[in-house]
């Protein structure tokens, strides 16, 4: 703390939607208090910042370093290491850091299938010599870079040292202000900060608890995608087949979504002791499939629960909407032979 | 008009007239069409079998691709013929290496074997395909007090087929009693008439067919109905031959069921050719004679 | 060391049948594939679908569920869920580009050593046909940012 | 998370020690971290290697330990009291099956031991995991309960009945007795069957420590070893059993009687108000709703208007009753039902007036029978010249069922002994394939039987028909059977044939094994823990079986097994208190977000919802430690002891140790932070 001895502060924006700079500004009146606590020093979204200025401070300079995106290329990466570099405390900030999230989703698939979507054989694109971005390319002023797009969409925490998660799409204001207060008094009186590594901002109980919908026995006989079914607002989603990852994600967020009968997508990410959100969720809505019993021949038994299954055409981008960075397996095996199976 | 590959087999073209005629008559009365497969050859009966396997499917298998040209189902009248056919049916089908080594010999007729027909005995024609309910409704002059004995012999339920038991079939039974008569408990019914073992050991099949017509009289039969040539030739044309070895004086008529059948739905006797037989059928037709004048 | 590639798949059998299968193939002197590595649960109801990706990521090439038959789960239905699991889980692997030869739930009672023997036998090669998995360095390693490699037949995205 | 493990890998003689190099194994796990010691010994199971376990413990301190020998199935309990006695907790110990599941199946000495360490290896990382745990202790309660009253239900209930222990018999029908009640004579003493039975069944009538509920059915079971709740039906018998004396003038009077099927096998009639047998017991009768003018028109009640009882023990308005019984352990002890000989039509039965079947003539040749015991043909007069029995009608025979029902040869020797003896001078002869005759005295009643001149032909028997062939068949049933001894087609005449049917399991088998959760075999005999060592107990705790419900059996086996299952359950009620493996799930209280996904996940209803506090909480003595709750709960708020997520992982991280990242071990990553790839 130089100068002013005002606490600096920094938020930047990697491959997200710009949804987490929102939410900061989004804690209304309070954004004068951070003002006037913390001395912005590193803040793209909202006023003119160069790199070069980031690189001109020296080590630990900035004491919160508000991170949100994924990293998707080179220059995410860089951005992360040298903002890592510079600040005490880095926080992942949003599910794209945290653990991925809609970016993420594209690990399902390959960087040639990307670039073959949007550069080449696409109906709005006209690009008969079949360019390619390229990392550099010569012209006679001299080199022009590009930042090299990765295979696979990282989580912050696999690039750099992570202090503390703040997990949510984006983080919900009053939860965003409720960290800066702790990191304000830890700062400037020099109160206890939580133990490193540590989700902020999110309880460590599912949504449930925190959804007002009534619920009962789970026994589900057919999915619904959101628009083929009007449910009953009071009566818990699941139970009405709508795939609800509530019991699978952090509260936190005051289960907004199922409050407006969505079905909650996951964005709190897991529970503590969770490894994969998206495996565990499957295996909890599996379980609840309430067809099948021991009495049933075998291949009967198989073809009612596979009638069920397939009420949920697309498994790994539902239960992986936020987490597929995050998960064991981190993205899909591209070169398989997929040609025979149909989706 | 349902139409079948009939195919009639040697016994049909010489000793076995009467059922020949019979069938024909009684299938059109039924509104079926038996239509003789052109150019068949012999089925093989059931020595052939045992002497050269290869050739003798070959053989059946010829008669199949001929019916299976006119995608009509293969209808044998005969027991033999129809057990030959069965399971050459099925074993082609089981060995697909069988089948096209048969298929590359019947190449030269450009006859191919596919075996997508089905393969029945005349008396599943119209057990199975007619049913007893079409039957009885069709009997016109019902042959009130007749008892018949059912006599299956033995290859139409043995070896195994799909059949209902093997011990104790119904179907004959239930045929006679659609035709107004009445069938006999026989307890024989499934069990051998010495088949060929007439020729080669004709003491032992004597007395074969000494028991099925001994049996016959303790159920106190009229007449035996059958429904192979083979077997009314053992039954028939045996039994003088029987009384003399074992000194009885059997004198039982034996029919094709297709004979009673026959007079059931009130076809005259002469066309069914009933009056050929060596032992005489007088006493059978009393029980048709009521209608058979006004016909 | 023969050089022909030995695929390794970790089974998880249910304590009352399938492992009693194993130990009964073991007692008959039954050879199999030496290829399948054993953990002991006690009902194939409790396999988490965590632990068949746990498995796979950890460089698994294979993983085999084996319970008992419906109608004779010692705990009356734990293999109906095992099952429900399963067909949910298939679903999701393919759309992660792992063949479905490489999960399997196989169904074997205490007195079928034999069955089980031959569904090791007949999963290993299998497997063995399809190749090593080894997430870990091919899938998550190949696929990191390496400069200029890329990866050979992308498949057409898939509309959902 | 760094402990001391002791690593033991046994030779097994030379059955692991063949295939895996046990050397190199210890050596390469010596080396591992956390492990602090890893010996080879040639007999772990022996008490020498128990002592090997133990002193390392004392001496090296060591805080777990892992065994690479058998299956579990076999010496686990032998380990884990092995470092009990070192002063570990059991529960902080692992088994390695290297043999079933591993040199046993192979010859590839080197797959073996790469398979053998990398098992050893997941056995060490989930060792660490393991929490200490204690057996859970569970109150047994002295009460037992015994469905089926034959004889070995009987035997059961009377060993724990004079051990001093309550017993609930529930029987089917109105009597107690079984097929046993139906026979005559028994092989190969010729005991009479009932009056070696009777006796038993007064004893079980008048003991004090036996609640006899005949004319009942169990409805539903609920609860576990110990703790037993069943809902007994007891039907409706439309007599009071407090006012009624047995006198049986109500039988007497009543004006109707119908063909007995069930305990006179259809050869005689009984009244609509009836007593099985004259030694019934309970000596109350029964009223058959479906052939009673009563329940039928509303007319008649003859039997009440004779009732010389005050108040009168005839009430037609009785209901069912249904009782909640708690027990703390079961004995099934169902019994058999005979294969239905018409399965079979070339034998004739049902079409051939004078072919009986077994349990036919027992009854015909039973004094309380309906000809007195004399043996006589279909009409109820003429006794027959000719008798001939055949064994295995439906036993030992592809199309139908392919065991040996064991006592069908010795019934027929005796049935054919009783024909002699009540019929001198009448011709015997026994159809059979071998002739079994295992037990005590058995062999001896055979050779008795050739000395009375029995023939015995050694062949199955092909058909029976009244087809005659000859004068001398004429009129008889003619039983045709290949005499394989003389090569020869033979046709017997004789004029009763005997047919002895096979012991099948009861129609309603897998009915019964649903009710009380166990299991049966492809047959729907009932499954044994272990078919040698353990043959009266079940895969359920608390559950005991006996007789021929197990399996085809005769009546020294079914009383043997009766005590056998008995005495098991006297072990347990003395013991009072029985400890079980404490593999158990239990959700943590903070974690659960009341979502009710596990709420409909337990079979024994072990998960139950707090209404207030909108959590879920496992009722731990229900609970069956199955774990599927624990894999169904998605913020993994619910763990199983003993199979927790950390073991479970880290052994998969540790059997996986040698792929991919060459052979040094993954070293486990900290769960937060992942720095890059």
């Amino acid at each position: 703390m130089t100068e002013n001895g005002k606490p600096k502060l920094a938020m930047y924006w990697a491959a997200g939607c710009g949804g987490c700079e929102i939410s900061v500004l989004n804690i209304h009146e309070h954004i004068l208090t951070v003002d006037e606590v913390f001395d912005l020093v590193f803040f793209p979204a909202i006023a003119d910042f160069k790199i070069s200025d980031l690189e001109g401070y020296p080590d630990g300079f900035i004491d919160v370093c508000l991170f949100n995106g994924a990293i998707r290329n080179s220059e995410n990466e860089e951005m992360a290491e040298l903002l890592r570099q510079k600040s005490k405390i880095m926080v992942a900030y949003g599910s794209c850091a945290y653990e991925g999230c809609i970016p993420a989703l594209s690990n399902l698939t390959s960087k040639d299938a990307t670039f073959n979507a949007v550069y080449l054989d696409n109906p709005s694109i006209d690009n008969p010599d079949r360019i390619l971005p390229q990392i550099s390319f010569e012209v006679p002023e001299g080199e022009l870079t590009l930042p090299e797009f990765y295979h696979t969409v990282k989580s912050l925490d696999q690039v750099v040292d992570v202090d503390y998660y703040l997990p949510g799409c984006p983080p919900e204001s009053p939860q965003v202000w409720a960290v800066l207060q702790v990191v304000v008094a830890a700062l400037l009186e020099g109160a206890l900060l939580p133990p490193k590594g540590s989700i902020v901002g999110a309880s460590n109980v599912a949504v449930c608890e925190e959804c007002p919908l009534e619920k009962q026995d789970k026994s589900i006989t057919r999915f619904y995608r959101p628009y083929e079914i009007t449910p009953d607002p009071t009566i818990c989603l699941l139970e009405q087949g709508i795939v609800c990852m509530g019991p699978a994600t952090r509260a936190g967020c005051g289960a907004l979504c199922p409050q407006v009968s969505m079905g909650c997508r996951g964005c709190y990410g897991p529970l503590e002791g969770v490894d994969d959100q998206g495996a565990k969720m499957l295996s909890a809505i599996a379980s609840v499939i309430g067809v099948g019993n021991p009495d049933m021949e075998e291949d009967e038994l198989e073809q009612e629960i596979q009638a069920v299954v397939d009420t949920i055409p697309d498994p790994a981008g539902t239960f992986y909407r936020f987490s597929m960075a995050h998960s064991l397996l981190r993205r899909a095996k591209v070169n398989a032979d997929r040609s025979g199976e149909t989706q | 008009m349902k139409q079948y590959a009939l195919y009639p087999g040697c016994s049909l073209e010489k000793i076995a007239q009467s059922y020949r005629v019979s069938a024909i008559e009684t299938s059109r009365a039924m509104g079926v069409e038996l239509k003789e497969i052109d150019d068949w050859n012999c089925c093989g009966a059931t020595a052939y079998f045992h002497v050269d396997e290869l050739l003798s499917y070959t053989l059946v298998a010829r008669n199949l691709a001929i019916a299976e040209k006119e995608n009509l189902d293969f209808v044998a009248p005969c027991s033999a013929c129809y057990k030959n056919a069965y399971f050459t049916k099925k074993y082609l089908n089981q060995d697909p290496e069988l089948a096209e080594h048969i298929n590359y010999a019947l190449e030269e007729d450009n006859l191919h074997f596919t075996g997508n027909i089905a393969v029945k005995h005349l008396i599943e024609v119209f057990v199975q395909d007619l049913g007893v309910e079409q039957i009885r409704d069709k009997v016109s002059n019902p042959l009130e007090g007749l008892r018949v004995a059912p006599y299956y012999g033995c290859q139409i339920v043995r070896p195994r087929k799909d059949h209902e038991d093997v011990e104790e079939p119904q179907f004959f039974e239930d045929l006679i009693s659609a035709m107004g008569a009445e069938p006999v408990d026989y307890p024989n019914k499934v069990r051998c008439c010495g088949g060929s073992l007439i020729i080669t050991s004709r003491v032992a099949a004597l007395s074969l067919v000494r028991v099925l017509l001994q049996s016959a009289v303790d159920s106190n039969a009229m007449v035996i109905a059958t429904a192979c040539p083979l077997c009314q030739v053992n039954l028939e044309c045996y039994q003088e031959q029987v009384n003399q070895e074992f000194g009885t004086e059997y004198s039982i008529p034996i029919l094709y069921f297709t004979q009673i059948l026959g007079l059931s739905l009130g076809i005259p006797a002469k066309r069914l050719g009933i009056g050929t037989e060596l032992v005489s059928t007088k006493e059978v037709l009393t029980y048709a004679q009521k209608k058979e004048n006004d016909l | 060391m023969t050089e022909q590639y030995e695929p390794i798949i970790v089974g998880f059998l249910c304590n009352w049948c399938s492992y009693r299968a194993a130990d009964l193939a073991g007692t008959s002197r039954l050879h199999y594939a030496p290829n399948l590595r054993v953990i002991r649960v006690m009902c194939s109801g409790r396999v988490d679908p965590q632990f068949v990706l746990k498995a796979l990521r950890q460089g698994a090439d294979g993983v085999m569920i084996a319970g008992c038959h419906p109608g004779e789960c010692h705990y009356v239905e734990g293999n109906i869920k095992a099952l429900r699991r399963f067909l949910l889980l298939k679903q999701m692997l393919r759309q992660l580009g792992i063949e479905k030869e490489r999960v399997q739930l196989v169904w074997a009672s205490a007195s079928e050593g034999i069955i089980l023997a031959d569904a090791i036998n007949r999963m290993t090669e299998e497997v063995r046909a399809l190749g090593p998995l080894r997430w870990q360095d091919s899938v998550i390693g190949a696929n990191g940012h390496k400069e200029g490699e890329t990866v050979q037949d992308a498949p057409v995205p898939e509309e959902v | 998370m760094s402990e001391k493990v002791g690593v033991y890998i046994c030779h097994c003689g030379t059955n692991i020690a063949k295939t895996v190099d046990v050397e190199d194994v210890a050596v390469w796990a010596g080396d591992q971290p956390d492990v602090e010691i890893a010996r080879d010994y040639k007999f772990m199971c022996s008490s020498l290697g128990q002592d090997l376990i133990e002193e390392d413990i004392k001496e090296k301190g060591l805080t777990r330990v892992v065994v690479a020998a058998c299956s579990p199935h076999m010496h686990e309990k032998t380990f884990r009291t092995a470092c009990e006695r070192g002063g570990l907790n059991p529960f902080l110990f692992e088994m390695v099956n290297v043999r079933e599941h591993n040199s046993w199946t192979t010859d590839d000495r080197e797959a073996a031991t790469k398979k053998a360490k990398a098992l050893v290896n997941g056995a060490v990382e989930r060792v660490i995991y393991h929490q200490e745990l204690e057996m859970m202790p569970l109150e047994i309660n002295p009460n037992t309960l015994v469905v089926g009253g034959g004889i070995a239900g009987i035997s059961a209930s009377l060993e724990l009945a004079d051990a001093g222990y309550h017993v609930y018999l529930v029987e089917r029908e109105p009597s107690i007795g079984g097929h046993m009640a139906q026979l005559d004579k028994t092989f190969p003493t010729l005991d009479c069957s009932a009056c070696i039975l009777t006796p038993r069944m007064v004893e079980v009538g008048q003991h004090p420590n036996i609640t006899l509920l005949t004319w009942s059915e169990v409805e539903n079971v609920e609860g576990y070893l110990g703790n037993f709740t069943v809902t007994v039906r007891k039907k409706a018998r439309y007599i009071n059993e407090e006012h009624c004396t047995g006198c049986g003038i109500c039988i007497e009077k009543c004006p109707f009687k119908v063909t007995d099927d069930v305990f006179e096998a259809g050869l005689s009639t009984r009244k609509v108000i009836y007593r099985p047998f004259p030694q019934a017991v309970p000596k109350y009768p029964v009223i058959d709703t479906e052939n009673c003018v009563y329940f039928l028109r509303g007319k008649c009640k003859a039997c009440q208007i004779f009732c010389p009882t005050e108040p009168n023990s005839i009430d037609f308005e009785q209901q069912d009753e249904f009782l909640n019984i708690d027990v703390g352990n079961i004995i099934l002890a169902t019994g058999y039902d005979l294969f239905d000989v018409s399965k079979i039509p070339q034998y004739g039965y049902g079409r051939l007036a004078n072919v009986f079947t077994s349990l036919e003539f027992e009854r015909l040749v039973n004094a309380a029978g309906p000809t007195s015991g004399n043996i006589v043909l279909r009409d109820m007069e003429t006794p027959p010249d000719k008798v001939a029995i055949v064994h295995c009608v439906g036993s030992r025979d592809e199309n139908y069922h392919k065991y040996c029902s064991k006592v069908c040869c010795m019934y027929s020797l005796k049935f054919a002994h009783l024909v002699h003896e009540r019929l001198p001078d009448a011709e015997v002869y026994n159809c059979y394939i071998d002739m079994r005759t295992p037990g005590k005295g058995y062999e001896e009643f055979y050779n008795r039987l050739l000395e009375e001149g029995t023939h015995f032909i050694r062949g199955k028997v092909a058909d029976i028909t009244d087809s005659a062939r000859t004068d001398e068949e004429e009129g008889k049933l003619i039983v045709q059977v290949n005499d394989t001894l003389i090569d020869k087609q033979r046709r017997i005449p004789v004029d009763m044939v005997i047919l002895s049917p096979a012991m099948e399991a009861r129609y309603d088998s897998r009915k019964i094994t649903q009710l009380f959760r166990m299991g049966c075999d492809f047959d729907g005999f009932f499954v044994e823990r272990h078919p040698k060592l353990d043959p009266v107990a079940t895969m359920t705790e608390g559950i005991y079986i006996a007789g021929a419900c197990q399996g085809p059996k005769d009546i020294p086996d079914s009383v043997s097994q009766g005590a056998a299952a008995a005495a098991r359950v006297a072990g347990l009620i003395a013991r009072g208190t029985v400890y079980i493996e404490p593999v158990r799930a239990s959700i943590i209280e903070e974690q659960c977000s009341g979502c009710r996904i596990c709420n409909n996940l337990c079979p024994y209803n072990a998960i139950i919802f707090n209404e207030d506090k909108e959590v879920s909480e496992i009722i731990t003595a229900l609970c069956q430690g199955c774990g599927t709750c624990v894999a169904a709960c998605p913020s993994a708020a619910i763990t199983g002891a003993h199979f927790t997520n950390d073991q479970l992982m880290s052994q998969i991280e540790g059997i996986l140790w040698d792929v991919g990242k060459g052979l040094e071990s993954i070293k486990k990553v900290e769960s937060v932070a992942e720095i890059g790839d």
